[in-house]
């Protein structure tokens, strides 16, 4: 135990947050770099780690635990495993990135330019107030991954919650950007205190011997604080946990914030919203709701199977008729989300490394293709499909990395979401065939509202009003090259990925208390890597 | 025989011994009251004001560092101890209740000395009748009600020895030494006068009602007990009854309840709570905020220990009771206050709310119940009175009457971003946001009620804590995301006195919620000490008394 | 301590046992009481109207003339022809009136006013028809607080007589008696409160006892002046009688009474004074006891029935001073009533008892008479002190009156518009002019108009 | 109760005097009707309305009434002081003083401010 | 007698005065109810003290009382500055709090 990683990288964006939230207004530019400075910094600090972190060791590494709070058994406890390291690094990595995309970005607070009332109003609340909170966020996401400690988790999880409020609301586009956020805080909240209770049950429940505790580490197990719970509470208190997640995640039919959340969102707020935060929702699942309660996560197998089939069908049938961009992508993120939590809930090895994968993987394509969709809805201000025609005709450039980022978002072989979505037919198919078969019906309809949408936007005659319409500038193509090199990159070689989750998987697996359905597949990196193509 | 000690009532000629030191801080808040009415009599009137607050301030400080130094006082392991033949328990509990209603009280204190241009919250004569030739030449005149400091002495000393009385005697004439202060206090609003005095006829009118049945409720338990002293109750209560009055149980039963009516009446519960919105709305705000917080924190203390110490050995009979004001108390008022329109009415729901989520751990009843409550109260006192803090700065024009109207409030984040954001932060910690004091708050007393199997009711008080999110959020929504109104009410500059309250306020919320384990330690025993005791019900609660350890 | 021991069968002997002291009191057979309180009615019937015959033929000896003299032997029998007259008149009920109250009214102020005599004791033991009874009708642990409290109900009465009249001089005339009565009443109530320390009882017959070596007026005797000042203004009697005063209020609560009810008032003014001054004589002056010379010589002067004589003496000398009093003082005006109440009289009381109680306390301490006698010279300082700073005050108030006065008699001269000359301003009251006369008064220049400062003050 | 008794006797006899000579009054008295008898004695100014509701008190006599009570509650307290002063000794004495003191200072503040001044 | 019949008295004059306070309109009356009903708990305090054979009760009466004035001079100062203001004591005349 030599230099406290996670504790670094919580404190230095936290730090810088503070920093520029005191900035004076007139100091924006230097805020800007500032941030950027910080969430780059804190990129290589995460990477930094990432490459300590070793996946033949002990489950979970850089763990440091202090108490906090003494009398309810709460410790600022943090340690990662596989999936938390990279869900950080994703997090890091597509933070510096928002931010390089959010540069120029002007407030659109409703206002119109020019008049000298609403300018005021402007420079009085734009600058370095969203960039702090972006600051504050990161520091708060990897906080929430890194939590080894319920309490701590539930506290991040719960706070998050007011800097991605203020970043709907106050710095939002459109006009429902207010109730966007009012929705999205209250969904949240509503879920966040069912998962109170269950969190109080479980301190209760953990004092039933001794002094109670928020340990996650004391919790599970066969020995831990938690065995021996009658059935009847357990799942009573893994629905608490799971409301929450599931609003979080976002699952039908509790999915209803999101498209308004991200539709009002700046493309970079919708970026960290769904690439990043809803993952929170499914990284608990696996977590907490696995791994707390495995015998009532057993027994819920199936209503979150249906749930989740449901997600990936009706959120890709909505996505099909979506008529703005940004809530389309929205859309077919519950699908998404679908296949994560059916890959979760599969209860198999594939499953779930698959499910671990693609909240990777999800974060990179969704994350490319908010940012661009953001870079010519700030073109031409507007997000709906109809106002476009033929962009690829005025902005190849763009085009070009939209199809690259809907293709990934289909799940086209070579692209990295392709691994992880195959895992996850694997391992369900391996638990129950006609999941699969209906989960596959998602893949379709992915191809349709990918293509579709870049048909009807991106080919064609292109407009005379659309005709000035400029390509991506380098500060752009810094934001999104990135993103569509890893999709590139981790589509032809997973194998790093999948060597850090599969210890994980196999430990929660364990823990959960289910093992692969008999006739095994083999180990999942063959697989995966003669997976192109391949089928059973 | 009964008759003869009537007759010849035995008037002791040993002299009561009472230990000065330990009841100094209300001695030293009496004698500052009593030194301001003199004040007020021969200090000439110019320079009263500043006599006034350097005394009152000057009191208020020492009573706190007494009540500090006192700690030590104390017998090691938690014991405490009776003052003036045992009408007064110091121990842990009180001591805390004390300093937190101290600090609230120069914080409140520091509201009321607020001037501006020569001009405090409260009426400039309340003789006068509003509107009068009279009036205008008073305000002229810049005449001021001096008497507001002495007043308030008088009420800190209420609040103070009503959470510390060990009988019912005591803790009667706490509450009227609490509340008639208070009942002329509301009356004194500058601005809005027909308001404020209608806020105090029904404050009193409501509050002497109350009281009544306080004190009939106290008659009952006498004729059960023999006694209004809390052990004699309590251990009367073990042995099931006293003997002039075999089968007296139905007389408990009727005493707890009305006792209970009296307590939950100064508390704010559903449905002893429609004075609530319209006092706080028509009082001056400055005593609003005395209300909300110190008020509160001193019924719950009494609350706490009547139920606790008391009526400890039936916990049976009174937890129904407390669980439907509980669930009334935070469904009604939660959904009542959606509809709110003014600021500070929404502020008196939203503590008639919050009083529902103290009950929660009433019900508790247990050592967890009794710490989670008095965080709570702590917490929720910087807050509410930072809230007020800030309200009092928000007005219609320059020199003008508070702007209540939430409507008003558009934009104020644009404007003012620093108190709007301060505003947000007590919001959010009414709402129970993590990070916040409010969070750790409602954390400690839903985990209590969770431990002593009231797991419905935390849910319940889960969902209306969602509801009351609600009206937080759009407060909240309003003044960071909406467009400044047309007819924006003019934001003062805090002055240095209002500055410093709202200052401790944001300092308070925060440092409560990310660090609350200090004091969290000193609340209470060791974590899962008294957790084994309240799971066995009913009869391990025959311990909940000793949780107040001076008997 | 069981329920039995509460059984009514058991109260009897018990309520004996229960007040040490008083067994004597509530043993008498039903006919001695009934015979006693009979006595007690006639015998205040007769006080009543003697007094009242006496108020008028001492008034008119005091003022050169005979008063009445042609009914009777000398006139006696005036008050009940005066009475037999009052009740034959015609008996109005105005027809705005409040009927209920203002019927009730009288026999709320009548009543009462026979009950308080009860505990009056006129002498010790003696044997009537054959049975051992104190001359006293019964007698209470709280027997005093019952005086004081009968007289408290009596105002009751003057302020619903008021009320129930619907019309303003009653109105007026019962709140200003009723202010008049409370107000004393304090000073009453304090004024016992050193016989309370000395006696150390409430009841009337122990006071008495407890005068045997000396009277209270004496040992007391500020307590007694002020006692007699009370007494004479809680029974609104002159130089107190603002509540009745016939040039402001006419008849004052009683103005719309007549016939009987009238009678009634009447009665109950008179019987308060009979039983205030029977209070006078039992608190202060020894009660039944005989008077101090008469004792070394004559030891049987307390036995038997004798101390009815001494008790009697004493109550008349007590009436006549009511009567002196009425014939030598003027009316005080309302302002000066009450000041003298509040300002004098209760501040006095409380300095007063806090001396009576220290030296009382030093004394049974055993305090060394050195230290005793520094207190009450320290008292005496206190107090000289106190009249020198409160005449000085006074002095100063007076002189600051003359001064504003000979300002505003300056103003008049010198106002040119009167030409020099002291005629009332023109803009004074009830010449028709718009401008109140207070501003020409006021020196000050008139309050700067509102330019700043404009705020709303009200607005709902 | 038999000490009480005694004088409820002579509150009886005193109230069967009121009645009886109330009645007799009524019914000796000769009734002639005249408008004019039946009015308030007044000038031909109308009768005042009832005071609650109406409401003419001079609030001064309000003040007198609460000067009344806190005084009079100080004499309750007084009272069973002065009965056992001998007991108490010292320390009641001196709880007394401090009693009376703070009764003091409340009545030398509603001195100074005017409240004991009439007309 | 038995003193439970003064109990009773007391819980009955203590109704009166409780139904007074909620039927009545009159700021004035409502709060004499209120003290008809702080002398009712008085009578059931004395009772009580006698039916147990201590004085405690009879103390809490004494203190009783003296609420009750104070609340008394509190109260009437409070109704008559709003009755001055208003010209009318009714508590439905006092409305102006309603939302």
């Amino acid at each position: 135990m030599s230099i406290p990683w996670l504790t670094l990288a919580i404190a230095l964006p936290a730090l810088g947050a503070l920093v520029v939230a005191l900035l004076p207004r007139e100091r924006a530019e230097l805020g800007r770099r500032l941030t950027l400075g910080v969430t780059l910094a804190t990129l290589l600090l995460v990477v930094a780690m990432a490459f300590n972190f070793d996946p033949s060791g002990p489950r979970f590494q850089f763990e440091e635990v202090i108490p906090w709070i003494p009398r309810f058994g709460v410790y600022y406890a943090v340690g990662v495993d596989g999936i938390a390291l990279l869900l950080i690094v994703l997090s890091a990595l597509l933070v510096p990135l928002v931010v390089l995309a959010a540069w120029r970005e002007r407030d659109d607070n409703g206002g119109t330019p020019g008049a000298a009332g609403s300018a005021d109003a402007e420079r009085a609340g734009s600058g370095n107030g969203y960039f702090a909170l972006i600051l504050l966020l990161e520091a708060m996401m990897i906080g929430v991954f890194a939590a080894m400690d319920v309490f701590l988790f539930y506290v991040l999880f719960e706070a998050m919650l007011i800097p991605v409020y203020f970043m709907i609301g106050r710095y939002g586009r459109g006009a429902e950007r207010r109730r966007a956020a009012v929705k999205f805080l209250l969904y949240s909240l509503f879920g966040g205190l069912l998962m109170l209770v269950a969190v109080i049950g479980v301190y209760a429940l953990s004092a039933r011997s001794g002094a109670g505790t928020f340990l996650w580490a004391d919790l599970v197990g066969a020995d831990g604080a938690l065995a021996g719970l009658d059935p009847a509470t357990a799942r009573w208190l893994f629905l608490g946990f799971f409301i929450a997640f599931a609003i979080k995640a976002p699952m039908w039919p509790v999915h209803t914030w999101l498209p308004g959340a991200a539709g009002s969102s700046r493309p970079g707020t919708a970026v960290l919203l769904v690439g990043v935060l809803d993952k929170v929702g499914t990284y608990g699942m696996l977590r907490y709701c696995l791994e707390l309660f495995p015998e009532a996560a057993r027994w819920f197998v199936w209503p979150v199977v249906v749930l989740s089939l449901v997600s990936i069908v009706y959120g890709a049938v909505l996505a099909i008729g979506q008529s703005d961009m940004m809530r389309l992508i929205a859309y077919t993120s519950v699908s998404h989300f679908g296949f994560i939590t059916l890959g979760i809930f599969a209860m198999t090895t594939q499953g779930q490394s698959g499910a671990a994968l693609y909240m990777i993987n999800h974060g990179f394509s969704t994350g490319a293709l908010f940012l661009v969709a953001g870079f010519l809805i700030a073109r031409h201000g507007t997000g709906a499909i109809a106002d476009y025609q033929g962009v690829q005709k005025a902005a190849p450039l763009l085009a070009g990395t939209f199809l690259v980022a809907g293709l990934s978002s289909l799940a086209l072989p070579g692209l990295s979401p392709f691994v992880s979505e195959f895992l996850v037919f694997v391992g369900t198919f391996a638990f129950h065939p006609v999941p699969a078969v209906i989960a596959s019906v998602g893949v379709v309809l992915a191809a349709l509202y990918i293509l579709w949408m870049y048909q009807r936007t991106m080919t064609g005659p292109l407009p005379p009003a659309l005709s000035r319409l400029r390509d991506l500038s380098g500060r752009e193509l810094w934001a999104v090259g990135p993103l569509i090199a890893v999709i590139i990159a981790f589509g032809v070689y997973p194998k790093p990925m999948l060597d850090v989750i599969n210890p994980a998987v196999e430990q929660t697996m364990q823990q959960v208390g289910v093992s692969d359905p008999a006739p095994a597949l083999g180990h999942v990196d063959q697989a995966a890597n003669g997976g192109e193509g391949a089928s059973e | 025989m009964p008759h003869t000690a009537l007759a010849a009532p035995v008037i002791t000629t040993q002299p009561p011994q009472i230990d000065y030191a330990l009841l100094a801080p209300l001695l030293v808040v009496f004698a500052a009251g009593v030194i301001g009415v003199l004040v007020e009599a021969f200090v000439p009137r110019p320079r009263r004001r500043a006599v006034q607050f350097t005394l009152a301030a000057l009191a208020l400080v020492a009573a706190f560092v007494l009540t500090v130094v006192r700690v030590a006082l104390l017998p090691a392991g938690g014991a405490g101890l009776t003052v003036a033949s045992a009408s007064i328990a110091v121990d842990r509990p009180t001591l805390f209740f004390q300093g937190t209603i101290l600090v609230m009280a120069i914080a409140s204190l520091l509201l009321i000395a607020e001037h501006r241009h020569g001009e405090s919250a409260f009426a400039a004569q309340a003789a006068t009748v509003p509107g009068s030739e009279e009036e205008r030449a008073h305000v002229l005149a810049g005449s001021q009600h001096t008497e507001v400091y002495p007043l308030v002495l008088f009420a800190v000393l209420g609040m103070l020895m009503f959470p510390a009385s060990n009988d019912f005697l005591t803790m009667f004439i706490a509450l009227e030494v609490m509340s008639l202060p208070l009942y002329l206090l509301c009356g004194l609003a500058r601005r809005r006068r027909l308001f404020s005095q209608e806020a105090a006829v029904k404050y009193f009118l409501l509050g002497a009602f109350s009281s009544a049945f306080f004190l009939f409720g106290i008659a009952m338990v006498y004729g059960y007990a023999g006694s209004v002293n809390f052990a004699v109750i309590h251990d009367t209560v073990a042995a099931g009854g006293a003997g002039a009055l075999p089968g007296g149980g139905p007389l408990l039963l009727l005493g707890i309840a009305l006792v209970g009516v009296g307590l939950l009446f100064k508390v704010g519960a559903v449905p002893f709570h429609s004075w609530k919105p319209d006092v706080y709305q028509g009082a001056p705000t400055p005593i609003t905020a005395l209300m909300a917080s110190g008020t509160l924190v001193a019924a719950f203390g009494a609350l706490l220990r009547v139920f606790y110490v008391a009526f400890g050995g039936s916990v049976a009979e009174w937890r129904p009771m407390m669980w439907v004001v509980a669930v009334l108390t935070m469904v009604l008022a939660a959904v009542v206050a959606v509809t709110q329109r003014d600021i500070k009415r929404l502020l008196a729901y939203s503590s008639v709310v919050h009083a529902g989520f103290v009950l929660t751990a009433v019900v508790a009843a247990s050592a967890e119940g009794l710490a989670g409550a008095m965080f709570y109260l702590a917490a929720y006192g910087f807050t509410t009175v930072g809230a007020f803090a800030v309200v009092t700065l928000v007005r219609v024009h320059e020199g003008g009457a508070e702007s209540g109207d939430i409507a008003s409030w558009a934009g104020l984040g644009r404007t003012s971003p620093v108190l709007a954001g301060s505003l947000a932060l007590f919001l959010l910690a009414f709402a129970g946001i993590p990070l916040t004091s409010g969070f750790i708050g409602k954390f400690a007393v839903f985990e209590a009620a969770v431990s002593a199997g009231a797991t419905p009711l935390v849910v319940v008080g889960v969902l209306s804590s969602a509801v009351t999110a609600f009206f937080y959020v759009r407060i909240i929504v309003l003044m960071f995301f909406a467009e400044p109104a047309e007819a924006r009410p003019r934001v003062l500059r805090p002055g240095r006195l209002t500055g410093a309250v709202i200052g401790v306020g944001v300092v308070a919320t925060l440092v409560l919620g990310v660090f609350p384990g200090p004091v969290l330690d000193r609340l209470s025993p060791a974590p899962g000490a008294g957790t084994a005791e309240a799971q066995s019900v009913p009869g391990g609660f025959a311990t909940t008394a000793d949780l107040f350890a001076n008997r | 301590m069981t329920p039995d021991t509460l059984d009514a069968r058991a109260g009897h002997a018990l309520a004996a046992a229960a007040e040490p002291g008083f067994a004597a009191f509530g043993t008498d057979p039903w006919w001695i009481t009934l015979i006693k309180a009979l006595v007690i009615f006639v015998f205040l019937m007769v006080c009543v109207i003697l007094m009242i015959m006496a108020d008028r033929k001492v008034m008119g000896r005091m003022q050169q003339r005979h008063g009445p003299n042609r009914f009777g032997p000398w006139g006696l029998l005036q008050s009940l022809a005066d009475g037999v007259k009052l009740s034959l008149k015609e008996d109005l009920i105005p027809r705005k009136v409040d009927r209920v109250v203002y019927i009730a009214a009288p026999m709320i102020s009548a009543i009462p006013a026979f009950m308080a005599f009860s505990v009056i004791p006129v002498g010790p033991e003696v044997t009537m028809f054959g049975v051992q009874t104190p001359l006293q009708l019964t007698d209470l642990p709280i027997a005093v607080l019952l005086v004081l409290a009968t007289a408290s109900i009596g105002v009751y009465g003057i302020v619903l007589a008021g009320w129930a009249s619907q019309s303003p001089y009653p109105l007026l005339g019962g709140l200003r008696a009723s202010a008049q009565v409370i107000s004393y009443e304090i000073a009453m109530g304090l004024s016992f409160v050193a016989v309370f320390i000395y006696a150390g009882t409430l009841s009337t017959s122990e006071i008495v006892d407890a005068q045997r070596p000396i009277w209270f007026a004496v040992v007391l005797f500020p307590s007694f002046v002020i006692y007699l000042i009370t007494m004479v203004g809680e029974t609104n009697r002159l130089p107190f009688d603002l509540a009745e005063g016939e040039g402001e209020l006419v008849g004052g609560f009683m103005t719309e009474y007549s016939s009987m009810k009238f009678l009634l008032f009447f009665l109950a003014e008179y019987v308060n004074m009979v039983t205030v001054a029977a209070l006078s004589v039992t608190l202060f002056l020894g009660g039944y006891l005989a008077p101090p010379p008469i004792t070394t010589f004559w030891a049987g002067a307390n036995e038997g029935w004798w101390p009815v004589l001494w008790w009697l003496l004493k109550f008349l000398a007590v009436m006549f001073l009511f009567i002196w009093l009425r014939g030598s003082l003027p009316r005080v005006r309302y302002d000066q009533l009450m000041q003298l109440g509040w300002k004098l009289l209760i501040p006095v009381q409380l300095v007063w008892i806090t001396a009576v109680a220290v030296i009382r306390v030093m004394r049974n301490e055993g305090a060394p008479p050195v230290a005793l006698g520094a207190v009450i010279l320290g008292f005496f300082v206190v107090t000289l002190a106190a009249l020198a700073a409160w005449s000085r005050a006074a002095d100063r108030r007076r002189a600051a009156e003359d001064a504003e006065h000979a300002e505003r008699i300056r103003a008049l001269r010198e106002d040119p518009m009167h030409g020099g000359f002291p005629v009332p301003p023109m803009d004074a009251p009830h010449y028709g002019s718009s401008v109140p006369a207070e501003e020409l008064r006021s020196a000050r220049p008139a309050p700067t108009p509102p330019t700043d400062k404009r705020e709303e003050v009200t607005g709902a | 109760m038999e000490l009480y008794a005694p004088i409820f006797v002579l509150g009886g006899i005193g109230a069967a005097f009121v009645v009886v000579s109330m009645i007799a009054g009524s019914l000796l008295g000769p009734k002639r009707y005249n408008r004019a008898k039946l009015q308030s004695y007044e000038c031909g100014i109308d009768p005042t309305p009832q005071p609650v509701g109406g409401g003419r008190f001079t609030i001064k006599y309000y003040l007198t009434a609460m000067l009344f009570i806190v005084f009079d509650i100080e004499v309750i307290f007084l009272v069973p002081w002065a009965v056992h002063l001998d007991a108490l000794g010292v320390f009641g004495l001196v709880a007394m003083v401090l009693f009376l003191v703070n009764v003091s200072i409340a009545y030398a503040y509603e001195w100074r401010r005017g409240g004991l001044e009439w007309e | 007698m038995d003193p439970m019949n003064y109990i009773v008295l007391a819980a009955i004059v203590f109704t009166i005065g409780a139904v007074g306070v909620l039927v009545r309109r009159n700021a004035i009356i409502v709060f004499m109810c209120v003290e008809l009903m702080l002398n009712a708990c008085n009578l059931a305090f004395v009772s009580f003290a006698r039916m147990h054979g201590n004085i405690e009760g009879q103390v809490i009466a004494f203190f009783v009382m003296v609420v009750a004035a104070a609340e008394v001079v509190v109260g009437l100062a409070i109704i008559m500055q709003v009755f001055r203001t208003r010209r009318s004591a009714s508590v439905d005349d006092a409305n102006l709090l309603r939302h």
